[in-house]
């Protein structure tokens, strides 16, 4: 149904696509394969009408398309569910779906009317969500069921999903999964991006694989396996299981006591959590997204307060400490939401390099930066990290995702940090950079700091963990050993099983 | 080598476009003198010579520009924190008033001390006067543009309160004249002239400096990287360490102690070596409180760049007066203009942009951000570029 | 019609007979402002009827700098008179004229020439309208209570009031006279709003000065009580309210101050225009039924003044 | 003291907080719309002027004060687009566009006073509408239902922007572009389209405060508003974008401005400190917002201009 002929997209010192051609049959889903920044969004942008390609031509069901707005995208049935959400926050489902749509009731609203049409939607397509909640009590999950609804009001036979699983519990990519294969047998067409190979095993009919925005191949599922999609990505072999030498860990770096927090919209998010986490070991953190992991890291990281309990970093309490005590005291952090929190996208890569250690005597001359120190400082974390950058003078807006990524970890690990918390390390990073990342996150540990690492994925917990902390509505489940428990018990402990009953489980 | 040319072309067609924009606003200006039966080439021509044609109309622009530079610093400052401060007026105000208080109460003090001394009381009373609503921004969450405007009105009631009672003239008292002024403040107070006579005093040199401190403060300080981390992204500043709060309290500290030194300025370099009020802000500040935002955009919101436009601006202000004076047209004509100029300049603002971003993007830089090289980044238009959307769904 | 006012704000020149003598007049509000700066420049055009005169107008400088500058270009120009028609260009007067001292300056309303000999300074005695006024007033009204719209208490309008409230006590010591100043020249709504807050308090005759009482005037028209003007004949605001209006004919001091000019005498004198002096004229309006008894109270209170049996203010 | 707490006064106190509360509301009501799509108008205060004076101008030569409201409007609805031109299709600098609305309406209103008419003269009023039945009821009758009319026009604009807010799509469109233009315009929400929409009906309403105000004092004169546009810019901030709360804002700002003024009439408040006496206004508003502000939001995009990546 749709076909795409020699597109190339160009951004200034980079070539975003480079002669790609590409095709999608109805009830297919074609899965498109490649590194942070090999050009996935950027393609696809063009088909969405929010870029305009520099060169190629694409058509829909055999007619030369010309599309230069979302909005001519729609009427030609396509859909995009963004990488990130195109939803407005402090308006409710309903209007989120109304909006743009000719209302039955002329210049008012018909909210009523759409409300029902998305519980019918919802039911067909197992996408539940109450229509009169303001999106930004979703969670992120919800958010996405919008997304695909808003398609699917509109009636979309061309489904674009950019990274749509990134930010998904293991139990809502199956779900997700399950909605996407019924749309598919209607006869829907998708476009599919992942990084998660096995993910992408499962649902492709077919994946097209970039590389430095051209494409590399384009093989049919069968036969694919993670192994040779890796070597076409990449280029080369990846290891999937980072190895390393066995933990030493040693003294507790990191002391929580009867930690409780409050959440922003009310409600307990933290409730009594006690933990120790010793240097030279890495201690994992499971659980589903919302059940207070990012709580615990930001009131580690002093962005919150307590409302009780202790947090020792090293000896040092740091409870009440604003942001910068808690650094000083030893502790790094990489934020889960890399935009939001952990760079500034108007500042150049060097810039934001500098960001925790702008005050660091070695960056300054006579109380003003020293130019040349920080240039070579930030050289060697870009080549150290092979962060994908045209200049150090780019701004990081123009980084891809998984760029940023890299980025923010090489600052972060740049000191010599005591406490190391990392929140979703490879959350939308290519899988070289994911092997990377675990390797460094290794290597860190090896020189005794105290990693606490947030993830919700399960293969990233039992790979590069040496213990996991298993946390279910604001309270450690227990703690397991990952070379003995399954991913099975874990998922139980996840869910809230207690952890006896869990590891009782037969395997 | 072609390429080059090709760039350095550009960015002179981009900094041609305000000037055309400005043009463009004289040419709507002159319609209006014919309308009013005045000629428009003598219009042009007595609003050339009034503002650049002889070293006496040279003086008048500098001096003019003089507030309007130091409160265009104070607004690139603040701009750089993501805060708009429309404060200007009472800052300047309020600048004014406690230097007034300082030359009145050790009237005695020598040159030396005194003026530095002043220039320091205007300063301190601009950034009390910026510290408020900076305060009630980041620990009240009160709007600073709310803020801004209601310490405007506040600020014109001190000042009239103040001229009228406590630091009025004894004489007026006396006379039964009752002039809202000061007595003519101490001589010791009287800024030094630049050139022994003439009118051109230490206040522009002041502006240019604080100019520079700024360009200096803002791209090569740690302190200065604060203050624009928190502006461009304040989440990720307080995850970086940075005091959010209080930066943003010191951004408008500096930038309304900027409006305050120019407060100072205007009392201790005017004819009248005192304060009056005709009961409002501007018969003090002439607007500069505005029209220094005015100059600080003309200057691409940068410290530097502001200098050159704030003499262009204060030469638009200086020669409409001028033209007034020549030709006889009404006052009121001028500061239409003045608004037609603005409209003008502001709305040509993307189209330079545009040319200039041709050639920067993807290799631009604010670190070390050479100021005789291009134009700073495109501050103000993160948009730009749809990765806006990255920070805007972190929120959701 | 584009050129009611050409007189007031393009070059006038006559044919040339003798030298002619070139006055420029910076001031604070517009020509026609039917208040201060509009009393100078009527009186102007009646002296340019009667000998060759330029006159250059800069009105719209409430920038005190940007008069400044506008009075020393002026000076600078050549300009046989220049006149700092504003009391708060005085501070700025006083370091410009030494500067130019073979031009003659003129600064009003003030009363002080600085010792300088090219600064003539005018002001107008407006407690002695102001007082005739507050006899009038006081002696028309019934409820016995008057209100008074001030703007921020200084200056010419603090001199006016002054004189209103005594020429009102002075009628009738029970009189209760209500003064509000509103703290702005500028703001016409709350003028208007304090005309009414005066009206609810029971005054039935108002008064006020400087340019936001047109905002009075129209709350005064409206409740249909009395109004008494001051700077300018005020009557086409109103014509059924306002009573009478003092204004200032400042002919005579500006006769003498050319003289003075033409005759070598560059200034060093303080002029006070007043009743006695005819400078300050009480100008009924004819439309108004004054009656008999109070107008009598009037020009009794004009005469007491006029043969100083009746002393104004300090 | 003993006056003070009479009926009368008291009428008075609110039917002239009220009265100084129009305009504000009229333009904030206005601002409200351009904010709540994004964009931040400081032009206010100029277009105000400039309906002020064509609103005096047109009953002066009409007698008509309903023709005078009308080229209030027009005139509105031009600097509307002027500004949307401005801040939406050439994407000036929205903190500081305005400003040149605002010299330039102080400016033209001005000069055109100046060449057309000249010395003030007075105009005819907007005639006082007793709303039958209501106007009787003693206290409330006089204090609420005794004004010219454009008074209960305005208070009408409150519900009548909270039903386009609430119950369109249009409404929904402006919270949409306010809060996520990307998200709308994916969508094909005009973000252009809806801007210029709500720019032109701040524009309207800022030219029907003007007129209004200069209809109601009867009269014109330079810079007649005197900044009122600007703290009609402010009371947006202060009503967190919602009628109901600019409402409160407007007659906050009147009503204290009118108790000053009754408290200095009575003696209350002794002359000397009436300058410090006229921040109140001012003062009470930043303090209020001191109580609430923590609880709102700003529209997400306000002040940001919308541009498609190319
Ligand atoms: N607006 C832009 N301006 C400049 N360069 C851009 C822009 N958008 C993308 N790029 C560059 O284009 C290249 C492709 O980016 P794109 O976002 O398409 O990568 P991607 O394959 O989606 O990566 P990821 O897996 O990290 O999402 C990258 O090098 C990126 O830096
Ligand atoms: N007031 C509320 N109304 C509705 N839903 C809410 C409310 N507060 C929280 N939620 C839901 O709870 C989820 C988690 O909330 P919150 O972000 O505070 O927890 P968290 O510990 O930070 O989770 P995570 O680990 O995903 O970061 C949100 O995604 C949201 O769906
Ligand atoms: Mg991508
Ligand atoms: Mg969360």
């Amino acid at each position: 149904m749709l076909e795409m002929r020699g597109i190339t997209k160009r951004f200034p010192g980079v070539i975003a696509c480079d002669d790609v051609s590409f095709e999608v049959y109805p009830g297919e889903v074609h899965t498109l394969l490649g590194e942070n920044g090999a050009g996935k969004s950027t393609l696809m942008k063009i088909v969405y009408g929010l870029y305009r390609a520099d060169e190629g031509e694409v058509f829909l069901n055999g007619e030369p398309l010309r599309i230069t707005s979302p909005n001519q995208a729609i009427s030609h049935g396509i859909g995009m569910i963004h990488q990130h959400f195109m939803l407005v926050p402090t308006l409710t489902v309903a209007e989120n779906v109304a909006l743009g749509l000719k209302s039955s009731r002329g210049a008012l609203t018909d909210l009523d009317s759409v409300s029902a049409r998305i519980v019918e939607l919802g039911e067909t397509y197992g996408l539940r969500v109450d229509p009169s909640t303001p999106v930004w009590q979703l969670s992120v999950g919800e958010q996405q069921r919008v997304e695909i609804i808003k398609a699917l009001y509109r009636d979309a036979k061309l489904l674009i999903l950019d990274e749509p699983t990134a930010v998904l519990t293991p139990q809502e990519v199956d779900q997700l999964f399950v909605t996407l294969r019924t749309l598919t047998a209607g006869g829907r067409g998708l476009i599919f991006i992942s990084h998660k190979l096995h993910e992408v095993l499962s649902l492709s009919t077919r994946i097209t694989v970039l590389r430095n925005g051209r494409v590399t191949g384009s093989i049919p599922v069968e036969g694919a396996t993670r192994d040779s999609l890796a070597q076409m990505m990449v280029g080369r072999a990846v290891k999937f299981a980072p190895d390393g030498a066995d933990a030493k860990p040693t003294d507790v770096a990191l002391e929580i006591r009867g930690l409780r927090v409050l959440r922003d919209r009310g409600g307990e998010g933290v409730c009594g959590v006690d933990l120790d986490v010793r240097a030279g070991e890495i201690m994992g953190v499971a659980g589903v997204s919302g059940n207070g992991q990012m709580l615990l890291a930001e009131t580690i990281a002093g962005l919150r307060t307590p409302t009780a309990g202790s947090i020792k970093i090293v000896g040092t309490e740091v409870v009440g400490m604003p942001p910068k005590g808690v650094r000083d005291a030893g502790l790094a952090y990489v934020p889960e939401e890399r935009m939001k929190d952990g760079a500034i996208g108007d500042f150049t890569v060097s810039e934001n390099i500098l960001l925790i250690d702008h005050n660091d005597p070695r960056y300054l001359k006579h109380g003003m930066f020293d130019f040349e120190a920080i240039r070579k400082h930030a050289q060697r974390l870009v080549d150290e990290y092979t962060v994908k950058t045209p200049t150090l003078d780019t701004p990081v807006r123009n980084l891809s995702g998984g760029n940023i990524q890299k980025m923010i970890i090489a600052r972060e690990l740049s000191g010599t940090p005591e406490v190391l918390v990392v929140a979703q390390p490879t959350r939308g990073v290519d899988i070289g950079a994911a092997e990377y990342i675990h390797t460094r996150l290794i290597g860190q540990r090896d020189q005794a700091t105290a990693i606490l690492m947030i993830s919700e994925d399960l293969d990233e917990i039992f790979g590069v963990s040496d213990r996991v902390a298993v946390m279910y509505e604001g309270q450690i489940m227990g703690i397991v050993d990952p070379n003995t428990a399954t991913r099975e018990q874990v998922g139980l402990m996840m869910a809230g099983v207690a952890q006896d009953e869990a590891l009782s489980q037969p395997t | 080598m072609l390429f080059q040319r090709g760039v350095q072309g550009r960015r002179l067609l981009a900094y041609g476009v305000p000037m055309a924009a400005v043009l463009f606003a004289l040419i709507l200006g002159a319609i209006m003198l014919l309308i009013l039966d005045a000629s428009p080439l003598e219009g042009v021509k007595a609003m050339f010579e009034g503002a650049f044609g002889s070293s006496k109309a040279l003086t008048e622009t500098v001096l003019k520009a003089t507030p309007l530079l130091l409160v265009g610093v104070g607004i690139t400052i603040a701009f750089r924190a993501d805060v708009i401060n429309i404060g200007g007026e009472g800052q300047l105000v309020l600048g004014a008033l406690f230097s007034t208080f300082v030359a009145l109460n050790v009237p005695r003090l020598p040159a030396v001390l005194m003026i530095p001394l002043v220039l320091l009381a205007g300063f301190v009373g601009g950034a009390i006067w910026g510290a408020i609503p900076g305060v009630l921004k980041a620990y009240y969450d009160v709007n600073e543009i709310l803020s801004t405007i209601m310490l405007n009105v506040v600020a014109v009631q001190l000042m009239n309160f103040l001229l009228r009672g406590p630091f009025i003239d004894p004489g007026e008292i006396e006379r039964g004249t009752s002039i809202p002024q000061t007595e003519r403040l101490t001589e010791n107070a009287d800024l030094p002239l630049l050139f022994g006579s003439g009118r051109l005093h230490i206040g522009p040199v002041i502006a240019v400096i604080a100019a520079i401190a700024a360009y200096v403060l803002l791209w090569r300080t740690p302190l200065g990287y604060r203050l624009r981390a928190v502006g461009r992204n304040a989440d990720a500043a307080r995850y970086a360490g940075i005091p959010v709060k209080r930066t943003i309290v010191l951004a408008l500290t500096l930038s309304g102690a900027m409006a305050g030194l120019a407060g100072a300025i205007l009392v201790f370099g005017s004819e009248s070596h005192r304060m009056v009020t005709d009961g409002s802000t501007a018969g003090f500040t002439g607007n500069a409180g505005f029209n220094g935002i005015v100059a600080a955009l003309f200057g691409g919101l940068h410290p530097l760049w502001t200098i050159p436009a704030s003499f262009l601006f204060g030469g638009l202000l200086v020669g409409g007066n001028a033209l007034q004076r020549t030709v006889q047209v009404p006052s009121a004509l001028i500061l239409a203009l003045n608004g037609l100029v603005v409209i003008f300049l502001v709305s040509s603002d993307r189209f330079k942009r545009r040319l200039l971003d041709r050639k920067a993007t993807g290799t631009e830089s604010e670190l070390g951000d050479d100021p005789t090289g291009p134009d700073p980044p495109d501050p103000s238009h993160p948009e730009d570029s749809e990765s806006i959307n990255l920070v805007n769904r972190g929120e959701v | 019609g584009g050129d009611d006012n050409a007189e007031a704000t393009t070059t006038t020149s006559t044919p040339v007979t003798t030298e002619t003598f070139r006055i420029a007049v910076v001031a604070p509000s517009a020509a026609n402002d039917l208040a201060f700066t509009q009393s100078m420049i009527d009186s102007l055009n009646v002296i340019d009827g009667e000998m060759d005169l330029e006159i250059a107008v800069t009105d719209g400088m409430f920038v005190v700098e940007d008069a400044a500058a506008a009075i020393r270009d002026y000076a600078d120009k050549g300009y046989d008179l220049v006149i700092a028609h504003g009391s708060q260009y005085g501070g700025s007067l006083a370091e410009i004229a030494p500067d130019f001292p073979d031009t003659s300056f003129a600064w009003g309303t003030a009363a002080e020439t600085f010792g300088l000999p090219n600064v003539y300074s005018y002001q107008a005695a407006s407690d002695q309208g102001g007082y005739v006024m507050g006899v009038l007033a006081a002696a028309l009204s019934k409820t016995g209570t008057l209100g008074v719209v001030g703007p921020v208490e200084v200056g010419d309008a603090k001199l006016y009031v002054d004189g209103f409230a005594a020429g009102a006590k002075a009628e009738d010591p029970a009189i209760d006279v209500k003064i509000v100043y509103t703290g702005s020249f500028s703001d016409v709504a709350l003028a208007s709003e304090t005309a009414q807050a005066h009206v609810t308090a029971g005054a039935d005759v108002l008064t006020g000065s400087a340019q936001m009482v047109v905002g009075a005037i129209g709350v005064a028209s409206t409740e249909g009580v009395a109004w008494f003007g001051t700077q300018a004949n005020q009557t086409q605001i109103a014509p059924d309210v306002v009573v009478a209006s003092q204004v200032y004919h400042w002919e005579g001091v500006l006769r003498e101050i050319i003289a003075g000019v033409q005759s070598g005498t560059l200034g060093g004198e303080a002029y006070t225009i007043d009743l006695a002096n005819g400078g300050e004229v009480i100008e009924y309006n004819p439309g108004y039924d004054l009656p008999a008894d109070v107008k009598a109270k009037g020009d009794a209170a004009v005469a007491g003044i006029i043969d100083g049996s009746i002393v104004v203010g300090g | 003291m003993s006056g003070l707490f009479t009926e009368a006064v008291l009428v008075a106190t609110i039917a002239g907080g009220i009265r100084l509360a129009v305009p504000l509301l009229f333009a904030s009501i206005g601002e409200m719309f351009g904010q709540r799509s994004g964009v931040l108008n400081l032009g206010v205060d100029g277009v105000m002027l400039l309906g002020a004076f064509g609103g005096y101008y047109t009953v002066l030569k009409t007698d008509n004060v309903w023709f005078g409201l009308l080229v209030g409007v027009g005139i509105g609805v031009v600097l509307g687009l002027v500004t949307a031109v401005m801040s939406v299709t050439l994407k000036a600098e929205q903190g500081i566009s305005g400003i040149g609305v605002f010299l330039f309406g102080l400016g033209f209103s001005d000069l055109l006073f100046q060449m057309w008419v000249g010395t003030p003269l007075p105009i005819q009023a907007f005639p006082k509408v007793e709303i039958p039945g209501l106007s009787n009821i003693p206290f409330l009758g006089e204090t609420l239902f005794s004004h010219s009319a454009v008074v209960y026009i305005a208070f009408a604009m409150v519900p009548l922007s909270m039903f386009i807010i609430n119950q369109t799509n249009f409404g929904m469109k402006i919270r949409a572009v306010g809060e996520n233009p990307e998200a709308a315009d994916s969508l094909g929400v005009s973000v252009a389209g809806i801007r210029y929409a709500t720019l032109i009906i701040g524009g309207t309403l800022a030219g029907v405060a003007g007129a209004a105000l200069a209809i109601d004092l009867k009269i014109f004169q330079s810079n007649l508003t005197n900044a009122a546009g600007f703290i009609a810019i402010a009371l947006v901030y202060f009503g967190a974008w919602r009628p109901l709360g600019v409402m409160g804002g407007a007659l906050l700002y009147g009503f204290v401005n009118s108790i000053v003024l009754q408290l200095k009439t009575q003696g209350i408040i002794p002359r000397s400190w009436s300058d410090i006496a006229a921040m109140a206004p001012a003062v009470v508003t930043i303090l209020a917002l001191v109580v609430v502000a923590h609880r709102f939001k700003p529209p997400a995009a306000l002040t940001k201009p919308f541009e498609r990546a190319r």
